[in-house]
C-alpha cells in the first residue's frame, strides 16, 4: 500500500532550500531551489540505454530520467527526505482503487493530458502499452511484473503476433478515463508497479515495435529533437504537455542534452568542472575523482552521499562442496574481513556502509541484525575455525570465486576474500568473466557452478521498488532459479521460501515488513549469502544546477526537478 | 634430353609456355675423359649438369650411366650411384655450409653414404684434404676462414670422398682469380690422373676448357651446335656461333689485336622462353639462308668425330693457323 | 719439367690473412657464431640491454628472497597504509617510504615494489614462452614452406595472410575472455597462464615464420643444399643438417626482438583486464587498474617504466644480436 | 594485371570467409565448453529478472536453436543478398552488405560500423602522416649522419618509442597535457571534420602524436637501415658520378629506393590501424572501430562482432592489395601477374 | 704535364679491423687519346683508385692523399662542389654491373638526360633528343622507342651500352671504365671492347679501363698499370708488359692464363697463395710470400719496400731483385715454358 495519496506542491516550495553548498545538502532538503525556466540542461552517462522505450528498459536512472518524457499512472513523491519512498498519481487522478480481493485494481486518467501531438491520452493508450510490454520478445529488457501479475489470456501472444487478441481479462479500459488491472493472485504493491514505465501510454498508431525507442512519443513536458542511439539525444519542450495536469513536474530547463558512452574519468571532471550537469547513472564518482573531491573542502561541499536500496554481497554456494554444509558457509561468513570487503568496494564514503544482514536501510521496514558479529568487523578467525571444525574441514579446503572481469570493485572484493579466507586455511581461486555473460553462462547458470565448483560469486542487486518483495524476492526466492541467467546463486531454503510465500500474502505493511526481516533472518543463518556493503553513493551536484534534490524512491537526484542557473 | 622450365600465368595457372633450358641435346662421356661444355650465359649448360646429376628431374630423355637407365630412378635407389657421381660447383662462397667445419662438409658425403672407413672417417677427411692441397689441421676450421681457391678445393674435397667415377664441374673456376684459377685448373688434372675421373667441365671460357678438356660441346640455347675433339674444334671450328666466339676471344697479345679480323656477332642470346624456330642461331647468323629459317639442322658427324648442327659449316678439315685465330667472313 | 711458379701441389698452404692470426697454429677454427659473438661483446649498447635482460631474469628467478628481504608478500593488504576514506595511498608520492619503497597500492594498500618484482617473472614467463611457441610454429612453417615451396609454400602463406588480417588483439580478448576453467591437465590460473602462452605465441609467430620462409628460400638455392643432395641426402638431413643451422642466427635474433613484443601483448592483454587472474600482479594489470587512479603517478610510473625498461633492454640487446651476426652492419 | 587484382580479390574472399568462421565459431564453440546451451545463450540479452520465457522467446528470435551452420549460413546470406528483420510491429529489410542488427541494441550493424569509421580514419590519417613523415625524415638524416651524435640520439628514441606500451604513454600524456596542463582536450573528445576542422585536428592531436611516436620509431630505424642499404648502392655511386648534387642523390635516387620496404610495412601498419586501433581508442575513449570492437565483444554482440572484425579484416586486405599494386607503380622491375 | 697526372696518390679506409691501405702510393699519367689499362688481382685496389680520382671514394671515413691533376687541376685540393662539376662533364665512368649501376626505377632515357641535364641548362625535350641520339650512337636499335625503357628490360650488353651512352652523355674527356666486361658473355664483351675503341677515336678522350682480365687490356690498351696490394709494381707500355715483363707478379700473371692463340701447354703456372689482405699487408715487398724468387734478395724482401724503379723507356718495375737477374729470368726460365709448351 502507497503513501499519502493527497497531492502536493512542488518540492521545491514544500522544504526550505539551502544555497550554501554543504555535503549532503540535497539530501534532507532542495539544494539551490530555483523556479526559473530556461538554460540547457547537459548531461551524460558512461554507458548506454538498455533501452530508451518505456516497454523495454530497466535501469533505476532510466526510470527516473524517462519521466521527463514520459507519464505512468503514478510516481514518487519528487523530493528530498523519506517522503520520496512513497507513491502519488501521475497520469492517474489518484492511487489506484484495489477490489475487495484485492485481485482488480483501478484507475481513473486525468483530463486534458495530450501526447506530443496533441492527441488526448486515454486509458485505451495505457492500456495499450501495457498490453505490448507483453512481448518480451520485441522487449526483453523490460520488467515482466505485470506479466506475471495479470490475467492475461492463453492464447495471448502480445500485440503484434496476436493484433486482434482481446486481453481485456488482464487489463480493461471501461471507458477512455477507466482502467482496470485484472490480477492472477491478490497483489498490494499495484501502485508501486504502475509507476513502471508500462504503465506509460504509447499510442497505437505511433508504435514501431522494437524501432520505437528511436522516436518515442512524449507524454510528458519533454520531447525528443533527435536521438542518434548509442551517441546522444535531445529533449525539448513539448507545448502539448499541459502543466496543470502535473503539479509534480515543474520542467525548468528549455533544453535537455544527453551525451552517451563518455569516458567515466572525463564525466567526472567534466562534472567537476561544470561542463556538464548531471551524471545519469547516478552511481557516483570514480576513485580518481574520489581522490581530488575529498580532500578539497569547496568540491566536498558539492556532494550528497546517500545510501541506496543496494547490496553489495558474495553468494555462498551451497552447489560446491563442501559449502552444502552449512557450517562451512558460516565459516566464510565469520572469516570475512567486512573492512577490507567494504574498502574494496570503496570504502565507508564512496562504497557503503558494513552490510551485516541482507536488507539493506532504504527499504522500508528493514531491520539491521547482526548474526555474524566480530570484533572491529574484521572477522573472527576462532569462529570460523571452530564452524571449519564443526563442518568437518578443521584443516580448511579450496574453493572458486567468480567476480565481473570488468568491475574493479568487485575483482578488489575477491582479493579481498582470497586474503581474509586464507587466514583460516580456504584457499580461494579466482575467476573474472565478461560481466555481459556472468549471470547467463558462469556464475548464474547452474550448470557452469556445479561443473566448476563455483563457491563465492561477488555480485550485487538494488531494489526496483524499496519494500521487502521488491528488494528481496529476486535473490532469495529459490523458485526463481532456473538454468541459466538466475540472480540468486546461492539461496535454496524451504524455509525462506515459505516466509516469502507468508510475507507476499501479508496485506498489512507493519506485519509485513516484520515477515520480511524474518526472510531476511532465515537467510544469514542459512549463510547463503554474505553481506558486503549497502551502497552509498558519493554524487557530485553539477555546477549552476538548481532545485538538486536526493530522492529514495529513485535513490538518485529527482531528475523531474532539475533546471539550470 | 629435354628440360622444360614450365611458365605459368592466368587466373587459374594454366601452364601458357615452357623455358626450354634444354631441349633434345645428346653426348656421351667416356671413361677417362674430359668432355668440356661452353655457351654464353643462359644457354643451358647448369642445366645439363643437374640432369644428368639428377638434381632436376628431365622433361624428356634419357640418361644412362655405367649402362643403366637412371632418368627414372627413385632418390632412394639413386642414392648409391651417387657415390659415383658428383658434382663441383661454381660458387665457391655458397657451395660451403658457413656453419659446418671443414671435416663435416668434406666428412659429410661418408655420413650420408653410411660408408665407414677403416681408420675413422676423420683420418680419411685428413687424407683428401691433403690431396686437394689442404692442411689437415685446418679440418676444424669454418669456410669463411679460407680464401676462395681454398674453398673452391675443399669443394673438390668433398666431391672426391666417396672416389666417384664421374665429376661434373659446373663453372669450377669462374669465380675465381686467374692465378687461382690456374691452381684449380691444375689440380683438376692432376686429381683426373691420379685417381682415373671422368669429368664434364661446365664453363663458358673458351681457353679454360680448351686447356683441360679432351672434347668439347658448344651449346647455343639449349642444344648442342658442335661437338668435336679438342684439336679439331679449336682449330677448326665448323659452325659458325663456335667460330664468332673463338674470335670473341680477346687475346692477350697488343700485337695481335691489330692482325686479328673477327667475326662481331649483333645482338644479345635470345631468351629461351621464346627461341627462334628451327636454327635457333639464324638471327645472329651472318650466313643465314631461308633453309635456317624452316628447318632444323641436325647434329651431324662431319668430319671424323667431329659433330656440327649447321646447314652451311664453316671450314672443311682444313686447317688454319692456331696462333691467329681464325677468321672467314 | 716443373716450374719454379708452380706450387699447386700438396704444398699450398698460405693462410688467408684476413681472418687467421698465427698461421697454420690455431687449428681450431671460429664458428660465425663466436665471431658474431666478438663483435657483440664489443657493443656496449648491446651488452647493457644484455645485463639488464640478465637482471631482470635474476629478479625473476628470486622474486621470492628479495621480495622478503625489501618488501611485503605482494598479496597482503595494508589497511593501515590507505586512508580509508578517499582509498588513497597515506604520506606522500603514494606512500613512498623505507617499509614501502616504491608506495602502495590505493583501495588495499599491497606493496607496490614487491608486486613490480613478482610481476617480473609472469612477464618474462610470458615473454620467453609464448616466443618459444611462436618461434616453433613460425619456423616449423616457415621452413616447410620455404623448403618445399610450390602449393605447400601457397597454403602456408594464405594461412600467414589470414593471422595478419585478423584484429589479433580484438581476438585474443574474446579467447581470452571465454576460455574454460580447467583442461589439459591444468587448472586455475596455470591453465590461465598457459592459454595467453599459447594464444600470444599462436599469433606472433607468422612474423617469424615470414622471416624463416625467406631465409629458407634463399638457402634453398644455396649450392651446398644442391651439394648435399648431391650427394644423397634426404629431405630430412638438408633440413636439418644444412638448413636449420644457418637459421639459427635469425631465428635467435628475431626470437630475442619476438620476446620485447610478446611482453607487450600480455601487457595489452592484461590491460584490457584479460591477462592472468589476479591476485596475480602484473604489469599490464597494475597498469590497467592505475588507469582509475591516473592521478597518482607511483601507480601509474612503476609498472609503465618496469615495462619500459625490460623491453628496451630485450630490443637494445636484440638489435645488437642483429648487428653482430650481420656483417653488413659494420 | 585485371587478372591478378581478380585473383586477390578472390583469395581475399576465402580469407574473409575464414576469419568470419573462426569469429563466428569462438562465439559458439567457446561458451559451449562451458557448457552453455541456447537459453544461456539468450540470457545474456535479456534484462535482469526475465522470466524463462521471456529467454525462450529471444532465444528462438535470435536463432539460437537452429544449428551453428545455419546460423552462420544466415549470418553469410545477410552480408551477399541482405536480411530482413523484424521488429514486432512490421519487417524491415536490411540491404546487403547486412550485417544484422545489434543483439542488445537492436541497432543495424553497418550503419553504426560506417559511422564510427572517420574516427578511427582520423586517427590513422593524422598519425600516419606525422609518423610517415617524421620517421621517414629522422631515418634519412641518421642514415647520412650515420654514428654521429643525432643518429645516435633519434635511434636511441626510436628504441624508446617502440618499448613503449600505447596505453602507458597514452595515459602518462593524458594526465599531464589535459588534467595537469590543461593545453589538449580531454580523451574522448571528438569532433567531425565536416563540423570544425580546427576542432577536429585539436582535438584528435594527443592521440595522432602519442600514435605517431610509437610507429615513427619503427620507420626511422626502418628507413636509415634502408638508407644505409641503398646509399650503398651501386646506382648511387653512379648517380654521383654524373655529377648529380647530394641532394638529389639522397633524395631522388637513394630515399625513392629505400622507401619501397616501407611502403609495405606502411600498408600493413595502416591497413590494422583503420581496422580499428584498439589500445590507442580504449586510452583515449575515442569513439572507433577500436572501441566498437572492444565493447562488441565485452557485450558478447555477435552481430557487432562479426560486423567490425571482417570490416578490419576488409581493410587489411584492401591496403594490401593497393600496396602491392602501389610497388608494380613504383618499382617497375615488380611485374603483377 | 700530362692531362691527367696521378702523383703518389694513396687511399686509405680507417676500419675496426685495422687501416685499409687500398691504394698506397700510385703515381702515373695519360693523355688525350690514349689508354691506361689497370690490371691486378680481386681486391688490389682498381676501383679504389678509379673511383678515387672521381672523387667518390668518399665511402667511409676515408683518408686521401697525394695529387690528382687533371688538365692542369689538383682534384685532391679541390673543393667537394668544384669536383662535383666535373664529375660527368669532364671526367666519367662506367661501371663494371650494368645492372646494379643504373636506378631500377628511372628508365634508361630518364637517366640519361638526368646525366646530361646537370650540366647543360636544357630543356626535357632537348636532352631527351640527346638520349635518344646517343642511344644510336652506342648501336641500340630503335633508341626511340627503348629510351623509355626500364633498365631490367635491356639485355647485359644494352645496358652496358646504356651505361656508355650516359657516361659519354657530356663528351667528358677522361673516361674511366671499371671491369666495363666482366660480367658480360664474350660475344657481348666483343662488342662492347669495339665500341669503346671506336669512340674514343671518334672523341679522343683519354681512358683508363681497369680489368683483371689481360686479355681485355691488351685489347684495348696503350699502357698498362700492374697492381698489386695497392701498388704498383710494374708500369709500362702494352708491349713492355706483354713482352719484356720484369716483374714476378706480372710473369705469374701471364703463367696462369691458358691461351687461345697458343698450343696449349700441359700445365698453367699460377701463383701460390691467395692475395694479401689490405690490412695486413706483409712487411717488406707486399708479394714475397708468394715469389718464388723472393729468398735470391737476401732477406731484403721481408725487410724493405722496393722502388718502382724505372727501366729504359719509362718502364718501371718495383722489384728487389737485379735487372739483369730479372732479365735472365725471364728469357731463360719463365718465357720458353710459357711459348713452347
Ligand atoms: N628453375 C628454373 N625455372 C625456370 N627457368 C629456369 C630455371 N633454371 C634455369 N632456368 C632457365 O633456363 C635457362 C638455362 O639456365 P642454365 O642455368 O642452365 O644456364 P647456364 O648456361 O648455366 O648459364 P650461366 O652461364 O649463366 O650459368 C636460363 O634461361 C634460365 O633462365
Ligand atoms: N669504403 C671502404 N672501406 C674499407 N675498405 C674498403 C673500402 N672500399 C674498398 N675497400 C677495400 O679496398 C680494397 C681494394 O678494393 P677495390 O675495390 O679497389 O679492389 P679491386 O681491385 O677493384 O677488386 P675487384 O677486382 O674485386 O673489383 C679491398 O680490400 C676493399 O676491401
Ligand atoms: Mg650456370
Ligand atoms: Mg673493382
Amino acid at each position: 500500500g502507497g503513501g499519502g495519496g493527497t497531492q502536493q506542491q512542488p518540492a521545491q516550495s514544500a522544504s526550505g532550500g539551502a544555497a550554501q553548498p554543504v555535503a549532503d545538502a540535497a539530501l534532507t532538503q532542495v539544494y539551490n531551489p530555483s523556479t526559473k525556466k530556461g538554460g540547457t540542461l547537459k548531461a551524460a552517462h558512461s554507458g548506454d540505454w538498455d533501452s530508451l522505450d518505456p516497454a523495454d528498459t530497466y535501469y533505476g536512472y532510466s526510470f527516473n530520467f524517462g519521466r521527463l518524457y514520459w507519464r505512468t499512472l503514478t510516481m514518487y513523491k519528487p523530493g528530498p527526505g523519506p517522503e520520496g519512498n512513497t507513491v502519488i498519481p501521475d497520469l492517474a487522478e489518484s492511487l489506484g482503487e484495489p477490489s475487495s480481493d484485492g485481485k482488480s485494481w483501478t484507475y481513473k486518467i486525468k483530463q486534458g493530458v495530450k501526447f506530443e501531438d496533441g492527441t488526448p491520452i486515454t486509458s485505451k493508450d495505457v492500456a495499450y502499452a501495457v498490453a505490448r510490454s507483453f512481448d518480451k520478445e520485441t522487449f526483453p529488457h523490460g520488467p515482466s511484473y505485470l506479466n506475471e501479475l495479470l490475467a492475461w489470456p492463453e492464447d495471448f501472444k502480445g500485440v503484434y503476433k496476436t493484433p486482434d487478441a482481446d486481453y481485456s481479462s488482464a487489463v480493461e479500459t471501461p471507458d477512455d478515463q477507466t482502467i482496470v488491472f485484472k490480477l492472477k493472485k491478490p497483489f498490494a504493491s499495484m501502485d508501486y508497479v504502475v509507476q513502471m514505465p508500462m504503465t506509460a501510454p504509447v499510442p497505437k498508431d505511433k508504435d514501431t515495435g522494437a524501432k520505437y525507442r528511436e522516436k518515442v512519443v512524449s507524454s510528458g513536458p519533454y520531447k525528443f529533437e533527435s536521438n542518434e542511439i548509442g551517441k546522444r539525444f535531445a529533449l525539448v519542450r513539448n507545448d502539448q504537455w499541459d502543466p496543470a495536469t502535473d503539479p509534480n513536474r515543474p520542467a525548468l530547463p528549455d533544453r535537455i542534452e544527453v551525451q552517451l558512452n563518455v569516458n567515466a574519468d572525463d564525466l567526472d571532471n567534466q562534472l567537476i568542472s561544470g561542463d556538464i550537469h548531471l551524471d545519469i547513472p547516478g552511481t557516483g564518482l570514480q576513485p580518481a575523482a574520489l581522490g581530488k573531491v575529498l580532500p578539497d573542502p569547496a568540491l566536498k561541499a558539492r556532494t550528497d552521499n546517500p545510501v541506496i536500496p543496494r547490496l553489495w554481497f558474495v553468494s555462498v554456494i551451497p552447489e560446491a562442496p563442501p559449502l552444502d554444509n552449512v557450517e562451512c558457509r558460516k565459516a566464510v561468513l565469520w572469516a570475512a574481513d567486512r573492512v577490507a570487503n567494504q574498502t574494496a568496494y570503496g570504502g565507508p564514503v564512496a562504497g557503503g556502509d558494513i552490510a551485516t544482514n541482507v536488507m539493506p536501510p532504504p527499504v522500508v521496514g528493514q531491520e539491521k541484525f547482526d548474526l555474524y558479529q566480530t570484533p572491529e568487523n574484521k572477522g573472527d578467525v576462532e569462529k570460523a575455525k571452530q564452524a571449519l571444525a564443526a563442518c568437518g574441514h578443521p584443516d580448511g579446503f579450496e574453493t572458486t570465486m567468480t567476480y565481473r572481469a570488468e568491475r574493479p570493485r568487485e575483482k578488489a572484493l575477491a582479493e579481498a576474500m582470497q586474503q581474509a579466507l586464507a587466514k583460516v586455511n580456504i584457499k580461494l581461486t579466482l575467476k573474472g568473466f565478461p560481466a555481459s555473460s556472468y549471470f547467463s553462462d558462469y556464475a548464474g547458470n547452474v550448470e557452469y557452478q556445479k561443473k566448476n565448483k563455483i563457491g563465492l560469486a561477488g555480485h550485487g542487486w538494488g531494489s526496483d521498488w524499496p519494500d521487502g518483495y521488491g528488494f528481496m524476492q529476486a535473490i532469495v526466492d529459490s523458485r526463481t532459479i532456473r538454468d541459466a541467467g538466475n540472480y540468486n546463486l546461492s539461496v535454496k531454503s524451504d524455509k525462506v521460501d515459505s516466509l516469502i510465500d507468508q510475507a507476499s500474502g501479508e496485506l498489512d505493511a507493519t506485519a509485513r515488513g516484520k515477515l520480511w526481516v524474518d526472510v531476511d533472518k532465515a537467510v544469514m543463518e542459512d549463510a547463503s549469502i554474505l553481506p558486503v556493503v549497502w551502497a552509498k553513493a558519493l554524487l557530485l551536484r553539477g555546477e549552476g544546477v538548481t532545485n538538486v534534490a536526493y530522492n529514495e524512491g529513485q535513490s538518485m537526484y529527482d531528475y523531474i526537478l532539475l533546471g539550470v542557473e | 634430353m629435354e628440360k622444360h622450365f614450365p611458365v605459368t600465368a592466368g587466373l587459374f595457372k594454366r601452364q601458357v609456355g615452357a623455358v626450354k633450358a634444354v631441349d633434345g641435346i645428346s653426348f656421351d662421356v667416356f671413361q677417362g675423359e674430359t668432355l668440356g661444355l661452353v655457351g654464353e650465359s643462359g644457354c643451358g649448360k647448369s642445366t645439363t649438369g643437374r640432369l644428368v646429376t639428377r638434381l632436376l628431374e628431365p622433361t624428356a630423355g634419357k640418361v644412362v650411366f655405367e649402362g643403366r637407365d637412371i632418368t627414372h630412378l627413385s632418390q632412394g635407389k639413386l642414392r648409391p650411384l651417387r657415390r659415383d657421381m658428383q658434382m663441383i660447383f661454381q660458387d665457391p662462397y655458397s657451395s660451403l655450409n658457413p656453419r659446418h667445419t671443414v671435416g663435416a662438409i668434406v666428412g659429410a658425403p661418408f655420413r650420408i653414404q653410411g660408408v665407414k672407413t677403416e681408420q675413422g672417417v676423420k683420418k680419411a677427411v685428413q687424407d683428401i684434404l691433403e690431396l686437394v692441397g689442404l692442411n689437415p689441421e685446418h679440418y676444424n676450421r669454418y669456410p669463411h676462414e679460407f680464401s676462395g681457391g681454398q674453398r673452391q678445393r675443399i669443394g673438390i674435397a668433398r666431391t672426391l670422398a666417396l672416389k666417384p667415377k664421374l665429376i661434373i664441374a659446373d663453372e669450377p673456376v669462374s669465380a675465381l682469380d686467374v692465378s687461382i684459377q690456374a691452381q684449380v685448373v691444375n689440380l683438376l688434372e692432376d686429381l683426373q690422373r691420379e685417381l682415373d675421373l671422368t669429368y664434364v667441365v661446365i664453363a663458358h671460357d673458351l681457353s679454360v676448357v680448351r686447356h683441360i678438356s679432351d672434347r668439347v660441346a658448344v651449346m647455343y640455347l639449349g642444344k648442342i651446335v658442335e661437338v668435336a675433339d679438342r684439336k679439331s674444334l679449336y682449330s677448326a671450328p665448323m659452325h659458325p656461333y663456335t667460330n664468332a666466339l673463338l674470335s670473341a676471344v680477346p687475346v692477350p697479345d697488343p700485337k695481335a689485336r691489330k692482325e686479328r679480323e673477327r667475326i662481331r656477332l649483333t645482338g644479345d642470346v635470345p631468351s629461351p622462353l621464346n627461341p627462334p624456330p628451327a636454327c635457333r642461331f639464324h638471327t645472329r647468323c651472318w650466313k643465314a639462308q631461308e633453309i635456317c629459317k624452316q628447318v632444323e639442322p641436325p647434329l651431324e658427324e662431319r668430319a671424323d668425330g667431329h659433330r656440327v648442327a649447321c646447314h652451311f659449316p664453316e671450314n672443311a678439315p682444313a686447317a688454319a693457323t692456331p696462333a691467329a685465330g681464325d677468321a672467314q667472313v | 719439367m716443373t716450374a719454379p711458379l708452380d706450387v699447386s701441389g700438396a704444398s699450398a698452404q698460405v693462410p688467408p690473412e684476413a681472418t687467421l692470426a698465427g698461421a697454420g697454429r690455431a687449428v681450431q677454427g671460429r664458428s660465425l657464431t663466436r665471431i658474431a659473438w666478438m663483435r657483440l661483446r664489443r657493443d656496449k649498447v648491446a651488452l647493457s640491454g644484455g645485463i639488464v635482460v640478465i637482471f631482470l631474469i635474476l629478479v625473476a628467478i628470486f622474486a621470492t628472497p628479495i621480495i622478503s628481504l625489501f618488501g611485503h608478500d605482494p598479496l597482503e593488504f595494508h589497511q593501515e597504509a590507505i586512508d580509508p576514506n578517499t582509498l588513497l595511498p597515506l604520506g606522500d608520492f603514494g606512500g613512498m617510504s623505507a617499509e614501502y619503497p616504491l608506495g602502495v597500492e590505493p583501495v588495499n594498500g599491497r606493496d607496490i615494489f614487491s608486486r613490480i618484482v613478482a610481476g617480473a617473472g609472469i612477464s618474462l614467463l610470458i615473454g620467453f614462452l609464448a616466443t618459444m611457441v611462436s618461434v616453433l610454429i613460425g619456423t616449423v612453417m616457415g621452413v616447410i614452406a620455404g623448403y618445399f615451396g610450390g602449393w605447400v609454400d601457397q597454403i602456408i602463406g594464405r594461412i600467414m595472410d589470414v593471422f595478419l588480417a585478423f584484429p589479433l588483439l580484438v581476438f585474443a580478448i574474446a579467447l581470452v575472455g571465454v576460455m574454460p576453467n580447467e583442461g589439459f591437465g591444468l587448472e586455475g590460473n596455470g591453465l590461465r597462464i598457459a592459454m595467453l602462452i599459447f594464444i600470444i605465441g599462436f599469433f606472433s609467430w607468422p612474423s617469424i615464420g615470414r622471416i624463416v620462409r625467406g631465409q629458407t628460400l634463399s638457402l634453398r638455392e644455396r649450392e651446398f643444399v644442391d651439394a648435399a643432395r648431391s650427394l644423397g641426402a634426404r629431405n630430412g638431413y638438408i633440413l636439418f643438417r644444412e638448413i636449420l643451422p644457418n637459421l639459427m642466427a635469425p631465428i635467435l635474433v628475431y626470437a630475442t626482438l619476438l620476446i620485447p613484443a610478446n611482453i607487450l601483448f600480455e601487457a595489452a592483454l592484461s590491460f584490457l583486464g584479460v591477462g592472468v587472474n589476479p591476485p596475480t600482479p602484473t604489469w599490464g594489470g597494475m597498469l590497467s587498474e592505475a588507469v582509475r587512479f591516473y592521478t597518482l603517478p607511483h601507480f601509474v610510473i612503476f609498472p609503465g617504466l618496469a615495462i619500459f625498461i625490460t623491453v628496451l633492454a630485450f630490443n637494445l640487446f636484440g638489435d645488437g644480436l642483429r648487428d653482430a651476426f650481420d656483417p653488413r652492419a659494420h | 594485371m585485371l587478372t591478378y587484382i581478380i585473383r586477390r580479390f578472390i583469395g581475399a574472399i576465402a580469407m574473409l570467409i575464414i576469419i568470419s568462421m573462426v569469429t563466428f565459431g569462438i562465439f559458439f564453440v567457446v561458451p559451449q565448453w562451458a557448457g552453455s546451451s541456447p537459453e544461456a545463450l539468450a540470457s545474456r540479452y535479456v534484462g535482469r529478472a526475465a522470466t524463462e520465457e521471456t529467454v525462450a522467446l529471444v532465444a528462438e528470435r535470435l536463432g539460437f536453436n537452429d544449428p551453428v551452420i545455419v546460423q552462420y549460413g544466415r549470418f553469410v546470406k545477410g552480408i551477399f543478398v541482405g536480411a530482413e528483420y523484424d521488429y514486432g510491429a512490421g519487417v524491415e529489410q536490411c540491404p546487403a552488405p547486412c550485417f544484422g542488427y545489434s543483439f542488445i541494441s537492436g541497432q543495424p550493424v553497418w550503419p553504426d560500423l560506417l559511422d564510427r569509421m572517420p574516427v578511427t580514419f582520423s586517427l590513422a590519417i593524422g598519425a600516419a602522416f606525422l609518423w610517415v613523415v617524421g620517421g621517414v625524415f629522422v631515418g634519412v638524416v641518421s642514415a647520412l649522419r650515420r654514428g654521429t651524435l643525432f643518429d645516435r640520439l633519434s635511434m636511441g628514441t626510436a628504441l624508446a618509442g617502440v618499448s613503449l606500451p600505447i596505453f602507458f604513454t597514452g595515459m602518462v600524456t593524458l594526465v599531464v597535457f589535459s588534467y595537469g596542463l590543461g593545453w589538449t582536450p580531454p580523451g574522448g573528445s571528438w569532433t567531425d571534420f565536416t563540423v570544425n576542422p580546427g576542432e577536429w585536428a585539436y582535438n584528435l592531436l594527443l592521440p595522432w602524436i602519442t600514435l605517431a611516436f610509437l610507429f615513427a620509431a619503427t620507420y626511422a630505424r626502418l628507413t636509415r637501415a634502408g638508407m644505409l642499404e641503398t646509399m650503398g648502392e651501386d646506382y648511387i655511386r653512379t648517380a654521383r658520378a654524373k655529377g648529380l648534387r647530394e641532394r638529389d642523390v639522397v633524395v631522388k635516387h637513394g630515399l625513392r629506393a629505400a622507401l619501397t620496404p616501407i611502403l609495405t610495412l606502411f600498408g600493413i601498419d595502416f591497413g590494422l590501424l583503420i581496422g580499428g586501433a584498439v589500445l590507442t581508442e580504449t586510452t583515449y575513449t575515442l569513439p572507433g572501430l577500436g572501441q566498437f570492437a572492444i565493447l562488441a565483444i565485452r557485450n558478447q554482440d555477435l552481430p557487432q562482432v562479426m560486423g567490425v572484425v571482417l570490416f578490419a579484416a576488409c581493410f587489411v586486405v584492401i591496403a594490401s592489395l593497393v600496396v602491392d599494386l602501389l610497388y608494380a607503380w613504383v618499382d617497375p622491375r615488380v611485374r603483377l601477374s | 704535364m700530362s692531362f691527367l697526372d696521378v702523383k703518389d696518390l694513396k687511399i686509405h679506409f680507417p676500419t675496426d679491423d685495422g687501416l685499409v691501405r687500398s691504394v698506397d702510393g700510385l703515381t702515373f699519367s695519360l693523355e688525350r687519346g690514349r689508354t691506361l689499362g689497370i690490371v691486378g688481382e680481386s681486391g688490389s685496389g682498381k676501383s679504389v683508385t678509379s673511383l678515387g680520382i672521381l672523387g667518390l671514394h668518399k665511402g667511409g671515413r676515408a683518408q686521401i692523399s697525394g695529387e690528382i691533376w687533371l688538365d692542369g687541376e689538383d682534384l685532391v685540393s679541390m673543393p667537394a662542389e668544384q669536383v662535383r662539376g666535373l664529375r660527368g662533364k669532364k671526367m666519367a665512368m662506367i661501371f663494371q654491373d650494368p645492372l646494379s649501376s643504373m636506378h631500377p626505377y628511372y628508365t634508361v632515357g630518364h637517366q640519361i638526360i638526368e646525366a646530361y641535364r646537370i650540366h647543360h641548362d636544357v630543356s626535357k625535350q632537348v636532352a631527351r633528343k640527346h638520349a635518344i641520339d646517343l642511344l644510336g650512337r652506342v648501336g641500340i636499335p630503335e633508341p626511340a622507342r627503348r629510351v623509355d625503357s626500364y633498365p631490367h628490360e635491356f639485355s647485359g650488353g644494352m645496358r652496358q651500352r646504356a651505361m656508355i651512352a650516359m657516361a659519354l652523355s657530356c663528351d667528358p674527356e677522361l673516361l674511366i671504365a671499371d671491369e666495363p666486361t666482366t660480367a658480360l658473355d664474350v660475344t657481348v664483351q666483343a662488342q662492347i671492347l669495339d665500341l669503346m675503341r671506336d669512340l674514343q677515336r671518334e672523341f679522343n678522350s683519354a681512358l683508363i679501363i681497369i680489368t683483371h682480365d689481360l686479355g681485355v687490356v691488351a685489347e684495348l690498351s696503350d699502357d698498362i698499370l700492374v697492381m698489386y696490394a695497392g701498388k704498383c709494381v710494374e708500369y709500362g707500355t702494352a708491349d713492355d708488359i706483354f713482352y719484356r715483363p720484369e716483374h714476378p707478379y706480372t710473369w705469374g700473371l701471364l703463367g696462369s692464363m691458358p691461351r687461345l692463340d697458343r698450343e696449349p701447354t700441359d700445365r698453367l703456372l699460377p701463383i701460390k697463395g691467395s692475395p694479401p689482405s689490405l690490412i695486413n699487408v706483409p712487411q717488406g715487398c707486399a708479394f714475397h710470400p708468394r715469389c718464388p724468387y723472393s729468398e735470391r734478395t737476401e732477406g731484403r724482401a721481408s725487410a724493405e719496400v722496393p722502388d718502382l724503379a724505372p727501366t729504359e723507356r719509362g718502364h718501371l718495375v718495383r722489384c728487389h731483385l737485379p735487372r739483369a737477374e730479372r732479365r735472365e729470368l725471364w728469357e731463360n726460365e719463365i718465357k720458353p715454358v710459357l711459348e713452347t709448351q
